[in-house]
């Protein structure tokens, strides 16, 4: 019970500090914009420590971080093995397919009304088709490697970038359009040299959104079939081993490859989308 | 929730393989009892054992290397009563890869089930010396699915299947029994102990839990036997369990007469002679064992001798 | 409305390729049952056909074409077999059978409603709080998009297990997956909402000396109505996958995700086919409810043109 | 101009720290606004005609100097919603009325619900909009709508209004117009009225006093007193008086004004 | 007013299908444009002054009557590259820099690199932002982003301009000082220029001749000519002269301008 205790103490002494730094003089340096999340996360993982120890959770069903971290740092190659075949192969491979066929689909699309508006109420139809219905079947059609897991993240993230680069395509102003129609510009001049810059904001928030997608893709498609490698795989096998720090060690490489991901595609949009207001500061 | 309640969760959907346990509730055997019995079905992610220590059941089947590595994890689990006499695991291989036995495997893919029914295979396999991680000289080992899509679709060579469920699947999809080649782990001397009842060490303590664990084992194992006399009877009332809708009535027939071989040996005390050959087997089992050491307590036959009395 | 004849077109393109697809996909099962009948086709012997690519074989073998529709398991469904098992386990079916796919749905459907209110309802706290804390904001923002990082389906049992054992069960477990799925967009949503006055509109409450409380519900609330509706639309289609996702680790016994799940274990294709279109169609309706709701909430707002 | 000084600034200083070095958008203003007058700033872009608005309004902190309003601080003074504030863009919320707009405010002063009403229909009828407080803003034209806007901050009945552009975006006829309508009611009401405009004839035309200012730092280069009188049809505007304080002003004006 | 005619409308009608019925933006407009021609339009909102510039850079098609631009349809002198078009926001991309964004109309119409370099160069000193080059649109204020966007439009040379209220935004100082720019590019290069305005000292100042339009349904009211000199110091809105014609001016719109 101390234990807990302790555990409410220090969520409520983290808190205030947190609020402290926030509302600081400080507040809009780089390093607090870190260390506020850092410590909300911290304090988090402690109290999850001292919870667990303090009511004797038992093992196989929710292991203290601390075990995590052992767990982690004794399997580094397992886990790098089970990265690479997940979320390389898997779930890189069908982003790039995925976001290049929408990319390659919106552009038909743009340049006909009537495959738009025939298509994307279908597409957005299709796009509600579960994936873990889509999964065992794409498993059954392309075979157990990461072929499989690949074609899965293209169906999860086609559709999202579809309707991003959709949407920003649609994106210029009338004056904008008038203007290129007042120099003569052809398709594909309008094409390159307005719109698609000016769909980049949309363009990189289906990236993003997709970013998320693809991995959990790859990994949830694993659970229906894989080769003996694998996060999916070692997830779903450790559960049945009940090595459930194993487990966790998983979903910690998950979120952070899922959030570094993230992160790389936010940090090129900064780069390629400078001149956004949102981007300015 | 009353003192006389009895959750079971079961390994696997609702079907014929837990016969005896529908039939013992359906004919009033655990009610005779003064049991109140519920039977949770599982799935593909539903691990017993965790449910077990989560609270969420008294009693779970599970196959005995499941449940002895989970021993060795630090869950006290302790097989009180057998009703599985002999395996129904076997590796269903096509006869046109040229597989005549263990010694062809090298080379070619074979899907195995995980999710703590990988043990046996693991076993099987480094006592044949052969290596698990693919390449010319091992097996090139997939996470097989629910299904006997692999072999049909040609993905694997072999499967792993039950004599009471997927090799049905698998003449069901019209493949007859000649095009394949089957090696069931029975007859190759590593078989493991299948559904067993296990229960939780700390509760065996208390006394008033060991009288209602007798008393549902006692119940189950009328369940089972009537079962085995009359199969047809018993995999339709499965049928009226399975909340799903998607089970056949061929298809559980059959099972419930394959189950009914695997059944027939035992009286639900687990046989000394079999535990060891289990355990002998999985202490075998090479570079990545599924347990390190014998195990001690693992099982009992108190609830047993006082059920059979 | 002016969609309607794009839309035929489209779906009857993709029916055209989808008959035409199954041709390759199921067609090496389709020659083996010839061959089994005693049928000659070509070349002899499945060993034999393993590797040839589909298309090939089923050019060499245009006898075997009508089988590639109307097999009892096949790779791909032809849309005729969805359909029909479709309208045999909905329209043919008693609601309350257990073969009825109304009485999936509807399993799956109150899992979904009670995650998606639990759901939108944090998203929606926490969005205040985050708009009204810069702590909130610059903790908790982070951690939620870390949190949709991680696959829910590996998580989702031990959720299932971790409730059960403090006694939690039914409907509840369920839910709190289809919450966690749809919490975020709507935190998302919200967040953008709750900010998007201008400066101005809240400098024009300071001159009127509103307090917190006034700014909230005069300005930031109604302002965020149009984003609100935005995020619930993509929020009930992630409660839903999260209801199904949240299904199979409870004993797959019951709800639209349970079939899919059975399905699959005995092979069923054209069961989890019909599942799938099933679990489709129930999201496209929810969605369209909600864009009902907006455009008549809307309308009353004056918003809607 | 014999009335009690209303707002009275000395000294004034306003700097905002911003990422690329400090800004000082306002520099040693001193001004004093006494009760009833109409007074207008002119001046090129970024001298601070809506920095000084906003710190009479309290919406900016000066950081340097002295501002009273009414003997207050501005803060005091918003407190006890001294002010009227129209904003360049008419600013109406699009999920409510003409009328519940203009009720905006007094809902949130906690006016009874019958005066509000009568409020309402007063200043409705105070800028020509009767019979329109049905209809959402979107449903009017932008002269009615920053009508609209300017019936909102009349209708809590503060002393003093402040208005930065508020005819900015509308056409000159439009316009001529307003400003008509807005001489009517200050003659009416006797209001204080802070004016911030681009435009040099409709400076001229409204105010007792014209307040030219230049940027870089933002200051008060001139202040010239309107001999104009109270009563001033639109034709005043080609009368030589008129064209001469014109004229004054512009010159005022480009003196202060450095192209970029 | 003795060359050659570039623009001539006969009768030209322009009804929009809208969802709540057609609106007839233009109706039986006649008018004729010589080379050289600085002609304003002015009117009051919705009058169709912008539909009409449309319709000649061929950006609307009128729905009766006759338009030809140098003896050819609109539609083959926007493909012959004929207008440079100026709209009221400056509408510079954000993602290219000033050099960047003039150079797009030259890059589009397949100008070779040095040419390019050469003509940007050019047109940003015509219009005072040599220097500037490298910044992006957001980093310069209003009035150098108007200057941006007219210098685009002159980049190719074409030799008709259209610009369509480019200076609404700006403040009258700066307006004042782009009217003076403009009026020596006109007098340098002798562009045909039509020109909307909602201003009249505007108008008056810059144009050889002034088109009055009115709304419901948008038509020509009134064509004055200004007996201005080519040669216009600012000082000329103070003559007589100038509030002559402005006076005229705003009695034609007065005349046509119903109050809504
Ligand atoms: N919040 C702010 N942060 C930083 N600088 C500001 C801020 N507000 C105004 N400024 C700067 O202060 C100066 C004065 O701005 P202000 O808005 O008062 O000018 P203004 O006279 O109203 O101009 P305009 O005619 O364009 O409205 C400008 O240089 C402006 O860039
Ligand atoms: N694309 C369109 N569809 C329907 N109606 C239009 C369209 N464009 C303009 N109109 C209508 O045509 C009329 C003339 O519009 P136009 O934009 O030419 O006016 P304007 O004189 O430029 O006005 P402003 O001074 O406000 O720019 C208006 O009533 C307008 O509502
Ligand atoms: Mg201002
Ligand atoms: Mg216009």
């Amino acid at each position: 019970m101390t234990l807990v205790l302790s555990a409410l103490i220090l969520w409520a002494a983290a808190w205030w500090l947190n609020v402290r730094l926030a509302n600081g003089p400080t507040a809009h340096t780089p390093a607090t914009k870190l260390l506020v999340p850092v410590i909300f996360g911290l304090t988090l993982l402690i109290m999850w420590e001292l919870i667990v120890r303090g009511l004797n959770v038992p093992l196989v069903i929710l292991p203290a971080p601390s075990l995590i971290a052992a767990r982690f740092a004794q399997s580094l190659p397992i886990l790098w093995a089970d990265f690479v075949q997940t979320f390389v192969k898997g779930a890189l491979s069908g982003y790039a397919i995925g976001c290049a066929a929408a990319f390659v689909t919106a552009i038909l699309i743009d340049r006909s009304d009537f495959l738009r508006r025939g298509l994307m109420p279908v597409g957005s139809f299709v796009a509600a088709l579960p994936i873990v219905g889509t999964a065992p079947i794409l498993v059954m059609w392309y075979g157990f490697d990461w072929q499989s897991k690949a074609a899965v993240v293209v169906v999860m993230v086609f559709f999202p970038m579809l309707v991003n680069i959709t949407a920003g395509l649609q994106e210029t102003t009338q004056m904008q359009r008038d203007q290129m129609q007042t120099w003569a510009a052809t398709y594909w001049q309008g094409l390159w040299k307005l719109r698609l810059p000016a769909a980049m904001p949309f363009v990189f928030n289906g990236l993003k959104i997709s970013s998320t997608l693809a991995l959990i893709g790859a990994i949830v498609a694993e659970f229906f079939g894989s080769p003996i490698v694998g996060m999916g795989f070692r997830i779903s096998t450790s559960v049945g081993q009940l090595a459930l720090d194993m487990v966790w060690a998983e979903i910690v490489v998950a979120a952070i490859a899922g959030s570094v991901f993230y992160g790389v595609v936010a940090l090129i949009e900064r780069w390629v989308t400078f001149w956004h207001p949102s981007q300015r500061r | 929730h009353s003192d006389n309640s009895v959750k079971l969760q079961l390994q696997w959907v609702t079907q014929a393989q837990f016969a005896g346990y529908y039939v013992a509730l359906e004919k009033g055997y655990y009610e005779e009892e003064g049991l109140d019995v519920t039977i949770l079905p599982g799935g593909p992610d539903i691990a017993p054992p965790q449910v077990l220590a989560g609270g969420g059941a008294d009693a779970m089947l599970n196959w005995m290397p499941s449940a002895l590595a989970a021993r060795e994890k630090g869950l006290p689990v302790v097989n009180i009563a057998q009703p599985f006499k002999s395996s129904g695991l076997m590796l269903t291989c096509w006869k046109d890869t040229g597989i005549t036995g263990p010694q062809d495997f090298k080379g070619k893919t074979i899907g195995v089930w995980f999710f703590g029914n990988e043990y046996p295979f693991l076993s099987w396999m480094s006592q044949e010396g052969i290596p698990t991680d693919g390449g010319d000289d091992g097996v090139t080992v997939l996470k097989q699915g629910f299904n006997v899509d692999p072999l049909i679709q040609r993905q694997a060579d072999c499967i792993s299947t039950m004599t009471y469920n997927e090799y049905g699947q698998v003449l069901d999809a019209g493949v007859s029994p000649d095009e394949l080649v089957t090696f069931k782990y029975e007859d190759m001397g590593v078989a493991t102990l299948e559904d067993g009842i296990y229960v939780l060490e700390e509760n065996l303590a208390d006394p008033m839990f060991k009288e209602k664990m007798v008393k549902f084992v006692r119940a189950s194992m009328k369940g089972w036997k009537y079962a085995e006399s009359h199969p047809d009877e018993a995999a339709e009332i499965v049928l009226e369990y399975d909340e799903t809708g998607a089970q056949s009535e061929a298809h559980q027939k059959r099972m419930m007469g394959e189950i009914a071989k695997l059944t027939a040996g035992s009286d639900g005390s687990l046989d000394e002679a079999d535990y060891q050959r289990t355990v002998d087997t999985l202490l075998a089992g090479g570079s990545d064992p599924v347990i390190s050491k014998a195990p001690e307590g693992a099982w009992t036959h108190e609830i047993t001798d006082e059920a059979l009395k | 409305m002016r969609s309607v004849v794009p839309v035929l077109a489209v779906v009857a393109v993709i029916l055209a390729i989808w008959y035409l697809a199954c041709l390759p996909m199921n067609i090496h099962t389709a020659l083996t049952n010839a061959e089994r009948a005693g049928v000659a086709v070509q070349p002899e012997g499945a060993a034999e056909r393993r590797d040839r690519s589909g298309i090939g074989l089923a050019l060499t073998n245009p006898g075997q074409w009508a089988d590639t529709w109307a097999q009892d398991k096949p790779r791909l469904p032809a849309p005729h077999q969805v359909l029909a098992e479709l309208w045999d386990t909905t329209a043919m079916k008693k609601v309350t059978s257990k073969r009825s796919l109304v009485f999936h749905g509807w399993i799956t459907l109150s899992a979904t409603l009670l995650g998606f209110a639990i759901g939108t309802g944090m998203g929606i706290v926490l969005a205040i709080g985050i708009v009204h804390s810069r702590a909130m904001d610059m903790s908790v923002m982070p951690w939620a998009i870390a949190s949709q990082t991680i696959p829910i389906l590996a998580i989702a049992p031990m959720i299932i297990v971790v409730l059960n054992s403090v006694g939690v069960q039914g409907l509840l477990p369920k839910a709190i997956i289809s919450a966690y799925l749809s919490f975020f967009p709507v935190v998302v949503g919200m967040v953008k909402g709750l900010r998007s006055p201008d400066a101005m509109q809240f400098d024009l409450l300071r001159t009127y000396n509103a307090s917190r409380g006034q700014t909230f519900a005069k300005l930031r609330l109604p302002a965020s109505v149009p984003y609100l509706f935005a995020s619930l639309k993509v929020g009930i289609a992630a409660s839903l996958v999260g209801a199904i996702v949240g299904e199979l680790p409870t004993g797959a016994v019951r709800g639209l995700g349970a079939r899919l799940l059975t399905g699959s274990y005995y092979g069923q294709t054209i069961q989890i086919w019909s599942a799938l279109f099933a679990t489709a169609v129930l999201a496209a309706v929810l969605v369209a409810l909600i864009a009902g709701a907006e455009r008549m909430t809307l309308k009353r707002m004056g918003l809607g043109r | 101009m014999s009335q009690a000084t209303v707002i009275e600034a000395k000294n004034l200083d306003l700097t905002f720290q911003t990422n690329d070095g400090a800004v000082q958008a306002l520099s040693g203003v001193t001004l004093d606004i006494a009760a009833g007058d109409f007074v207008s700033f002119i001046g090129p872009s970024g001298c601070g005609k809506t920095t000084f608005l906003r710190c009479i309004a309290a919406l900016e902190q000066p950081t340097g100097g002295t501002l009273t309003v009414n003997g207050m601080t501005p803060e005091e003074a918003r407190k006890a919603r001294a002010y009227g504030y129209v904003f360049q863009a008419a600013g109406l919320y699009p999920w409510r009325t003409i009328a519940g707009n203009i009720r905006l405010p007094l809902e949130i002063m906690g006016f009874s619900r019958a005066e509000q009403a009568e409020r309402v229909k007063n200043v409705l009828e105070l800028v020509d909009l009767a019979g329109f407080g049905g209809k959402f803003p979107w449903q009017l034209s932008g002269g009615m709508q920053q009508r609209a806007s300017i019936a909102r901050a009349l209708s809590f009945d503060a002393d003093i209004l402040l208005m930065d552009e508020p005819f900015g975006a509308l056409d000159e006829i439009v316009r001529d117009h307003l400003n008509e309508e807005l001489l009517k009611l200050w003659a009416r009401t006797g209001k204080t009225i802070g004016f911030v405009t681009h435009s040099i004839p409709e400076a001229v035309y409204l105010s007792t006093r014209i307040v030219v200012m230049s940027p870089r730092p933002g200051r008060i280069t001139d202040v010239i007193e309107s001999p104009l009188p109270k009563d001033r049809p639109l034709d005043i505007r080609d009368t030589p008086e008129f064209l001469e304080i014109a004229h004054r002003v512009r010159e005022g004006l480009r003196a202060g004004h450095a192209y970029d």
